[in-house]
């Protein structure tokens, strides 16, 4: 490797200088790509010129002081570091005709690109920034005057919207059922309230429907809902051995009677 | 930008003033930038040695004559005002349409059907007292008016809907309104059961706070 | 020097628009009024109707020319600036922009000159993965803004600069940016995949490790 550097006009000396003045500085730099645009100023030449193996040959070297300096590089480094070294290694041996994939030519010259670019941006941004700059060279209005926003709302509605209204609240009246609608639903726990008043009386076998309660005999929906609520309150007083059901057949009216315990 | 510096014939002056082109120039920018208004001191003391601001202020000022933008003096001061006639440009009018609040078109819809019709009477219909708000709105949007007072004791004011409003919802006279039988019939009566709602609890707000301020249990029976 | 209304002979138009020096006048009080550019459709909203803003504003530029103040193009909006050689009168007026890392300079004229532009495509370009920091920063100074993203794997976000940023660097347009046209003429705005070919990205955090501490990796990009 030194032999390379002698080879290219850079003398062991200035390599060695540069190298460690790299190495100090390693921290400031961005990265592999940081670092090669570094090395590649010290050939001298346009970038679209550059000699990739000699900047690869360039790398190692720097790669190589580090280790002998026993300074840690960061993984990417040395990721970069064998990459240059298969790079170098494509470049200087015959291509292999086997071998598939872009040649060692045009993957230094992608590296030549990426290093081009880079610069390239790096003098963008400095052009950018040597702008006339806002705030700095020139200046927006001091004392800006705020539009007064006026919002103005426009309220609107339809026919049908006022005719909804005018309907809901004059069948008010009408809709107030739907809250009393319970006054037709028995819920089981009248019934067996109820029922369980009543069978005190009952020692005889009596159909279900005579326990329901006046009213609600006639409407089909209280008549629906009460016989329901005193049927299944009847299960529920069977289970608990308070009374017996029966039917003759099917669809005959179904009975209950008190069952007689020993309570009397 | 082409940079036609304005070349005034150059003022006699003991210092390598700039000209005073130049000099209005710096007095403009100067202004232009300001938060403030610049006092001549301030201005003095800014541009370069020997410069004439009260000159060049002079000068501006003429130069801004009958523009959009113009020099004034404040206090002791300058600074740069749009021009009070082109106040009007400062504004920026937005209009946003929205749907009349409940409480709202339950007011109207009551005024409509009764007309004339006292605030008590909407009131009773309603079930709940009625907010000055409302009417204010109804009255401003002009779908309602005053009509004649009641000749019952107090002589309440009546409302009745307008020719706006009548424009408005594409009727030739409150008496086409539908009638509930008529409503019935075209189903409009099939709203959803009242849950919830409680008669003749009062809401607390009317006022249509908002669009969604309704409280809940309430707003969704109105959002069909 | 003063009041001279330019008069146009007048357009035929069915409105009654206000004659071309009055418009002038708006536009130069709307302008005058606003720290930031404003958009013809902005004007045009502003102004009285069947007003032509896109006119008013040439003569408006004509008659600043050369004066302390400029009218300049931003985007497709307008703005008024003091003219950048005044800028030395200004020390009270400048505002302390924080200081960018050369990270973040970096990736702004990446973004500026490749925009839409992945965060891919910036770490590709400098090589070493790009600090949330970084990006927060310019999102933040509103000089940058998320774009369209791309149609590709992944669907990563694309970044763009701003009207702000033209505004801030004095530029009408993002394709004035300075020595475009050579760049792209030498390729070096093309996307030009080798991929994989060349090591990938470090894992290590970049300069500005300290303030995001972001775990670089792929998969970060695309969580946005």
């Amino acid at each position: 490797m030194t032999d390379q550097f002698e080879t290219d006009n850079v003398t062991d000396l200035q390599a060695r200088l540069g190298a460690e003045a790299l190495i100090v500085d390693v921290d400031g730099f961005e990265g592999p790509l940081d670092l090669l645009l570094t090395l590649s100023r010290t050939q001298k030449v346009d970038l679209r010129r550059i000699s990739v193996l000699q900047l690869a040959q360039q790398y190692l070297a720097f790669v190589e002081q580090a280790k002998k300096l026993r300074l840690e590089l960061a993984a990417d480094y040395l990721v970069m570091a064998a990459w240059l070294a298969f790079l170098k290694s494509r470049l200087l041996l015959p291509p292999d005709p086997e071998d598939e994939g872009p040649s060692g030519e045009e993957l230094a010259a992608h590296l030549a690109f990426q290093l081009e670019r880079l610069q390239a941006m790096r003098d963008a941004a400095a052009r950018l920034m040597a702008r006339d700059q806002k705030g700095r060279d020139f200046f927006p209005r001091g004392l800006p005057e705020d539009v007064s926003r006026i919002r103005r709302v426009r309220y609107t509605a339809t026919l049908l919207d006022l005719m909804q209204a005018y309907a809901r609240l004059r069948t008010r009246d009408e809709f107030r059922p739907f809250t009393m609608d319970r006054d037709a639903v028995m819920t089981m726990e009248q019934a067996l309230e109820r029922m369980r008043r009543l069978i005190g009386y009952a020692g005889e076998w009596a159909t279900l429907e005579s326990y329901l309660p006046e009213g609600w005999e006639s409407d089909p929906l209280r008549r629906r809902s009460a016989t329901a609520a005193s049927f299944a309150a009847a299960l529920e007083l069977a289970k608990l051995g308070q009374i017996e059901i029966r039917q003759g057949e099917i669809f005959a009216p179904i009975e209950i009677r008190r069952k007689a315990g020993p309570d009397g | 930008m082409a940079e036609s510096k304005v070349q005034k014939p150059q003022e006699e002056s003991l210092f390598e003033a700039p000209p005073m082109g130049e000099q209005e120039r710096m007095v403009e920018a100067i202004l232009f930038a300001s938060a403030d208004p610049v006092s001549l001191r301030e201005l003095e003391d800014r541009m370069p040695h020997g410069s004439d601001p009260a000159e060049a202020l002079q000068q501006l000022k003429k130069r801004y004559e009958g523009r959009g933008v113009r020099l004034v003096r404040v206090g002791d001061a300058w600074a740069m005002r749009t021009a009070p006639d082109l106040g009007f440009l400062m504004q920026k009018e937005t209009v946003e349409t929205r749907k009349l609040s409940r409480a709202a078109i339950e007011t109207l819809a009551i005024i409509a059907y009764h007309q004339p019709c006292t605030r008590a009477e909407i009131e009773e219909i309603r079930g709940v007292s009625v907010s000055r708000g409302t009417i204010d709105q109804l009255l401003e949007m002009e779908w309602i008016r005053f009509g004649r007072r009641r000749m019952t004791p107090g002589r309440p004011v009546t409302y009745v809907v307008t020719q706006e409003f009548l424009d408005h919802f594409g009727l030739e006279n409150a008496r086409d309104l539908p009638g509930l039988k008529e409503l019935r019939a075209a189903g409009l009566l099939d709203s959803r059961p009242l849950s919830g709602q409680i008669p003749g609890l009062p809401e607390g707000d009317d006022e249509e706070a908002g669009e969604g301020d309704v409280p809940a249990g309430q707003s969704e029976l109105f959002n069909e």
